[in-house]
């Protein structure tokens, strides 16, 4: 079935196209962390605003700060929120999805909607305000305030699949032997949402990088390090100025890296859809 | 016999897949007259539903092929009609009852106001004349209190109230033909008998031509004059159903028949099956279709295709028809 | 024909008085019902859809809790044993759906859902289940290169015959088939009753065979059960049901099954496709609304259930009717 | 609509606004920042410390203090701002109507245009016009919001483009200056909804016109006007609502919040976005409070609005 999948991945060109460009940000966020590219973008290694050069490829910011360097390392860290916050809200979503789903009209799923109603009604970014708010000084608070709510739209996608799987007669025939609950739900319920939770990750995935640039933008983002979001903000200060490397850098790796994302978020929900796959 | 009620001449559609070309119906041709019923039967699969699309010209533009040198609603072909003259002929001339009476009906508007448009669509009239046709149609299907029938939601009534509603807006233009799709299959046994004799008592009122499309040989025996047999696109046999009861002459249609359960007083012998399963229109064998199922196979049937004379009454596409 | 069953056997099932309404949609779906099952025989329970049918086979099956009554498997109710001696149960009683497709769990193979129910009740080491798995898929008529595919390569009707092997390799003794032939095409349909049968004759396997269409219980059942609406209107050995019906709604159902249906009905009075609702009352009998010979005290009394004798013919087993037609005949013989 | 219907949605919005009030509550009284040290001289005396705590209600038991906090919301007695001194509740009169002017269009005309290319995509579905749609939207759906605002900006309002609008601000007296102010914001608004509005109204519509009482439709004979602008737009209301229901708060609230700190244009975003800054408790707090409060009856009528376009809502 996965096979059937990749085939299908394989000759969508742009969904490759996408996964190529994945590829090449994720191996130069592997270099960044393993010490290999962008060191030096704390170091003051020229003038304010130096423009390009072959030394400064996208020239210089303010500090005299290499924009190039302070580009690369600002992948390792879209990186970092993506991979993070992905991870734990699709974990956090899945379980919640799956026990709602499972237990579907009783009051364990009455909570969990419950819950999900609450932070559903809270405008995101006021809610990371908040968040950060209460959580002052503490440099993950903007993790934390996606997580706690892109898991809902996980855990609504996952709590609809659920439910419908439930109707299906395997389900019964494993309940008519005994199985209990818990193996029902690994063994054959959660592999089958399996291909929706991987096209929902690259979709929060997305949200998280997109989001942490508003966020360092209003001052509520990366607190030290550098991200794409904060040389935008800082981008904003310039360009009036006639400074565009800060913008150019940031702007055009965001695009592609999100381009990728999407192009592959894509070509993801196509191959894996069910429906073609049964056909 | 000069001018057919419905008269689909060399017939075809195909997929277009990335694998090549996927034949559903293969050049078949048939007629049906004015107030008779003809059963087109067949396994899923074979292209019954494909044929009914293809007819009404209902079947997707992109990907999917449909030729055909004639389709005639009594005398007038509609099958080179552009989209706008089409739409004039649909519901009016040819109308068609889809298999599941659940969905087939719009959830957001009432029952009458879904039957009294189609009928506004094609005539016009008042409000109050096009409602009076509306409840007009909606008692001669049998339902006693049209008016509560026709302000309800589809969602309100049962499913064979819902087939019998579909069945009145099918009729309300009066139309030269009706297309059956496996209209009852998804109804209960009782609900479907009933269901037939309200359609073949309209028929007779009105001598309505029914297509009538069905897996089910035991309903097109109750209700069908003529029958076709199709299988995997091709049509195998043609002929008045008491003689295919009697004796069908195609293998296929005699397979068919046998795979029937009856219900007696005394305990039926056991059931037949034919062996094996209707291949995939990708892997289509070569010559005769059915050939590799087939007990009266002989190497012959293998490399040529058996010709089906489409003008005869009774035909047969066989190198070895049983009697 | 069947020899007749001596009345002292056991039954292999029964089932006394179950009832069983979804509160949530006020539905009642079993009403007061029972019957039983002998070793090596079969039961066929028609009716429409929505009669409570698949009710009852979940209820056996412990998928569903009835509100009450007792379900008997060996002498033993169900609803009263420990987890072992379910476990036991489970293992002896196995279900075949309707939709052979979304019956077989789509991610794994069909060799993974084989081997599960052996796993799960751990039958056997390692090889003796794959030999199990192998043997189980000739029984049904495949061959073994299906058991590494996924349930979608395969056809409707290959899937149903490794629905019923996944039923069979427990060895169960009572297998529940639930409109497991109404999906499949007719020729498929065919074959698939042709497997039953001579299952029923190799393992000589007890069967309640559920199904809406007369035509298939007649191919395959010793006896008949007729639903309506959630209860038992009757009961008697298949030869007599088809050769003379008692129950007017059995009697209506073989007429529409024989194309012989009444026009005359208007058609907001066919209730006949659907349930009954927990506000409806009960006091009267639940046909009597489409009953074509009913008299005043259907409208008042609810009959009983009352076994029919018989003089002259060579009783095949009881046979009971839930009419009032059939107290009067009963009360004047006795 | 049935009166028990309406009663059953009011009451399942209650614990939402509890939940909603709890949070906020949590997040920004309880775990927020203690303020006492602000208020007090230095070396303060134990004595004075507890004047300060008891003035600011610190030493109350919690439940009573959710109680207040709620109380204040519903009464929209927020108290004063720490940073202007002036009432949070006139500043809030004061700021909204400018959200709204700026906001509205940009709102409206995301969902119109991306109602229309969705329903054009959708009914051209496979062919070029719908694969050209749907790119445009994916390239749409990957620029930043903050990208949209600074190449607006520059192209727009700066002699390195073409310089029609003004950089910031918001000096608003009639027709003319408003369009003036408000069409850079709009258009960046516009962009950053598009791609995903339009995605999101083709599936929609997509899966609408494949039912099969849309294929009995055109065996009928309806044409393409009827069918989508009646049977297709009437059935695919609830998604659409929701939707727009759902996209209020992130479009108005984070709209706004972005759009007036980037232009310094003095509406609640910009009033939030310096209460983020500085750390303005009593905005912050009837700020989140009020949305989140709002949100909910908002839902509240939107499950309403359902069984009036639905008739089978109101059954289940």
């Amino acid at each position: 079935m996965m096979g059937g999948a990749w085939r299908r991945l394989k000759s969508d060109r742009y969904g490759m196209t996408g996964l190529f460009i994945v590829i090449v940000f994720s191996m130069v966020a592997v270099c960044v962390w393993s010490g290999l590219l962008g060191q030096g973008w704390s170091d003051v290694s020229g003038n304010r605003w130096e423009s390009v050069s072959t030394t400064h490829w996208f020239g210089t910011n303010l500090l005299g700060q290499d924009i190039l360097q302070r580009t690369l390392f600002g992948t390792a860290t879209a990186f970092e929120v993506g991979l993070l916050v992905t991870f734990c809200s699709t974990l956090l979503g899945t379980v919640m999805g799956a026990l709602a789903g499972w237990y579907s009209h009783g009051w364990l799923d009455e909570v969990i909607l419950w819950l999900k109603g609450v932070l559903d009604s809270i405008p995101f970014y006021l809610f990371a305000a908040a968040v950060a708010f209460a959580l002052q000084g503490i440099p993950w608070a903007m993790h934390l305030a996606m997580i706690i709510t892109f898991w809902t739209t996980t855990a609504r996608i996952i709590r609809g699949e659920v439910m419908r799987i439930k109707q299906r007669e395997f389900i019964e025939a494993a309940r008519a032997i005994g199985l209990p609950s818990i193996k029902i739900i690994f063994r054959h319920v959660l592999p089958n949402t399996f291909h929706v939770l991987l096209v929902q990750a690259s979709i929060v995935f997305v949200a998280a990088i997109n989001t942490e640039v508003i966020l360092s933008f209003l001052g509520l983002g990366i607190q030290d390090g550098v991200s794409w979001g904060l040389m935008l903000a800082e981008s904003s200060q310039e360009v009036l100025a006639g400074h565009f490397g800060n913008f150019v850098a940031a702007g055009t790796s965001l695009f592609v890296l999100l381009m990728g994302f999407n192009l592959l978020a894509d070509a993801l929900q196509d191959a894996l859809d069910s429906r073609r796959a049964t056909a | 016999m000069s001018c057919h009620a419905l008269k689909v001449n060399d017939l075809s559609v195909w997929f277009e897949t990335d694998s090549g070309r996927r034949q559903v119906v293969d050049h078949i041709s048939f007629s049906i007259n004015a107030g008779e019923s003809t059963g087109l039967v067949g396994e899923s699969g074979c292209g019954k539903t494909m044929t009914a699309l293809a007819i009404l010209g209902l079947l997707p533009t992109s990907g999917v092929g449909v030729s055909a040198a004639s389709i005639e609603i009594n005398g007038k072909d509609i099958s080179s009609l552009n989209a706008a003259q089409r739409r004039a002929v649909l519901g009016r001339d040819i109308a068609m009852i889809f298999q599941q009476p659940g969905t087939a009906l719009d959830p957001v508007f009432t029952i009458g106001h879904q039957i009294s448009a189609v009928y506004r669509r094609h005539f016009g009239g008042s409000k109050k004349h096009l409602w009076q046709i509306m409840l007009d149609s909606l008692e001669a299907v049998g339902f006693s209190r049209a008016e509560k029938i026709a302000s309800a939601y589809p969602h309100q009534l049962s499913g064979g109230m819902r087939q019998l509603a579909m069945i009145a807006m099918a009729t309300v233009c009066n139309p030269v033909v009706i297309i059956a799709d496996e209209s009852t299959t998804a109804l209960d046994n009782s609900t479907k008998s009933l269901i037939l004799k309200q359609l073949e008592r309209l028929q007779l009122q009105h001598k309505t031509a029914i297509l009538l499309i069905s897996h089910d040989l035991a309903m097109v025996r109750q209700s069908c004059r003529n029958v076709l047999v199709m299988y995997c696109g091709r049509l195998l046999e043609r002929t008045d159903c008491q003689s295919l009861y009697s004796h069908a002459q195609h293998p296929y249609s005699a397979g068919l028949l046998s795979c029937i359960p009856q219900v007696s007083a005394n305990r039926p012998p056991r059931i037949s099956a034919i062996p094996g399963q209707v291949p995939s229109a990708t892997d289509l064998p070569s010559g005769c279709h059915f050939a590799p199922r087939c007990i009266r196979v002989k190497p012959q049937c293998q490399q040529s295709v058996p010709h089906f004379d489409s003008e005869d009454d009774r035909a047969v596409a066989c190198f070895r028809p049983l009697s | 024909m069947s020899t007749p069953t001596p009345p002292t056997k056991p039954p292999l099932l029964e089932v006394r008085n179950l009832s069983l309404s979804f509160h949530q949609q006020e539905q009642v779906a079993i009403d007061r019902v029972s019957f039983s099952i002998t070793a090596g025989s079969t039961l066929g329970l028609v009716g429409a859809s929505g009669a409570g049918k698949s009710s009852i086979a979940r209820a056996i099956m412990r998928l569903i809790k009835p509100d009450s009554g007792e379900i008997l498997f060996k002498g033993k109710n169900i609803f009263m044993m420990n987890s072992q001696q379910m476990m036991a149960t489970r293992q002896r009683m196995q279900l075949v759906f309707q939709e052979p497709f979304t019956s077989l769990s789509p991610r794994r193979t069909i060799e993974q859902s084989l081997l599960e129910p052996l796993q799960h009740f751990a039958i056997g080491d390692t090889n003796s289940r794959q030999e199990k798995t192998r043997q189980i898929i000739q029984t049904v008529g495949l061959d073994h290169d299906v058991l590494r595919r996924y349930p979608h390569q395969l056809s409707s009707g290959q899937q149903q015959r490794i629905a019923i092997a996944r039923a069979l390799i427990t060895s169960p003794d009572l297998l529940i088939a639930d409109e497991a032939v109404a999906s499949l095409d007719v020729s498929i349909q065919a074959q698939i009753i042709q497997l039953i049968q001579s299952l029923q004759e190799e393992l000589g396997i007890t069967l309640l065979f559920i199904s809406h269409d007369l035509a298939v219980i007649r191919q395959i059942a010793n006896d008949v059960a007729v639903m309506y609406q959630g209860q038992l209107l009757e009961q008697s050995p298949a030869d007599t049901f088809f050769s003379k019906p008692n129950h007017p709604y059995s009697k209506t159902l073989l007429s529409f099954t024989n194309n012989k249906a009444p026009t005359s009905l208007p058609v907001e009075n066919w209730r006949l496709d659907r349930g009954r609702t927990t506000a409806e009352t009960t006091s009267n009998c639940v046909f009597a609304r489409s009953c074509q010979v009913k008299m005043p005290i259907c409208d008042q009394l609810e009959p009983a259930s009352h076994q029919i004798q018989y003089r002259n013919q060579h009783p095949l087993g009881p046979h009971y009717v839930k009419c009032h037609l059939y107290e009067e005949v009963n009360t004047n013989d006795t | 609509m049935s009166v028990p219907y309406i009663t059953s949605r009011l009451l399942y919005g209650i614990p939402l606004m509890l939940g909603v009030t709890f949070i906020s509550f949590l997040l920004m009284v309880h775990f927020g920042p203690d303020k006492t040290y602000e208020l007090i001289g230095k070396n303060p005396t134990e004595e004075q410390i507890n004047e300060v705590r008891q003035s600011l209600g610190y030493d109350q038991p919690f439940l009573l203090r959710y109680g207040n906090y709620v109380k204040e919301l519903l009464t929209l007695d927020l108290g004063l701002s720490d940073s202007s001194g002036e009432p949070v509740s006139s500043i809030l009169i004061k700021t909204l109507p400018i959200s709204l002017a700026l906001v509205l269009p940009g709102f409206v005309l995301g969902n119109l245009l991306g109602m229309a290319l969705g329903l054009l995509a959708a009914w051209y579905r496979g062919k070029w016009l719908d694969k050209l749609v749907m790119s445009a939207s994916v390239v749409g759906m990957s620029v930043s919001f903050l990208v949209i605002i600074i190449s607006l900006q520059i192209l727009l309002c700066t002699p390195y483009g073409l310089n029609l609008f003004p950089v910031r601000g918001w000096q608003v007296h009639g027709l003319g200056s408003y369009f003036y102010y408000v069409t850079v914001p709009t258009l960046a608004l516009v962009l950053v909804t598009l791609g995903y509005n339009t995605r999101f109204y083709r599936a929609i519509m997509a899966d609408e016109i494949e039912r099969d009482h849309i294929r009995t439709l055109r065996a009928y004979g309806a044409g393409p006007a009827e069918l989508l602008f009646k049977h297709v737009l009437k059935n695919s209301l609830i998604p659409v609502l929701t939707r727009i229901m759902f996209s209020v708060p992130f479009v108005v609230v984070s709209g706004s919040l972005l759009l007036e700190s980037y232009f310094g244009i003095p509406g609640i975003g910009l009033v939030t976005f310096n209460a983020i800054t500085s750390g303005d408790q009593p905005i912050l707090k009837a700020v989140v409070g009020l949305t989140g409060v709002l949100f909910v009856l908002a839902l509240t009528i939107n499950d309403m609005l359902y069984s009036v376009v639905d008739p089978r809502v109101s059954k289940s």
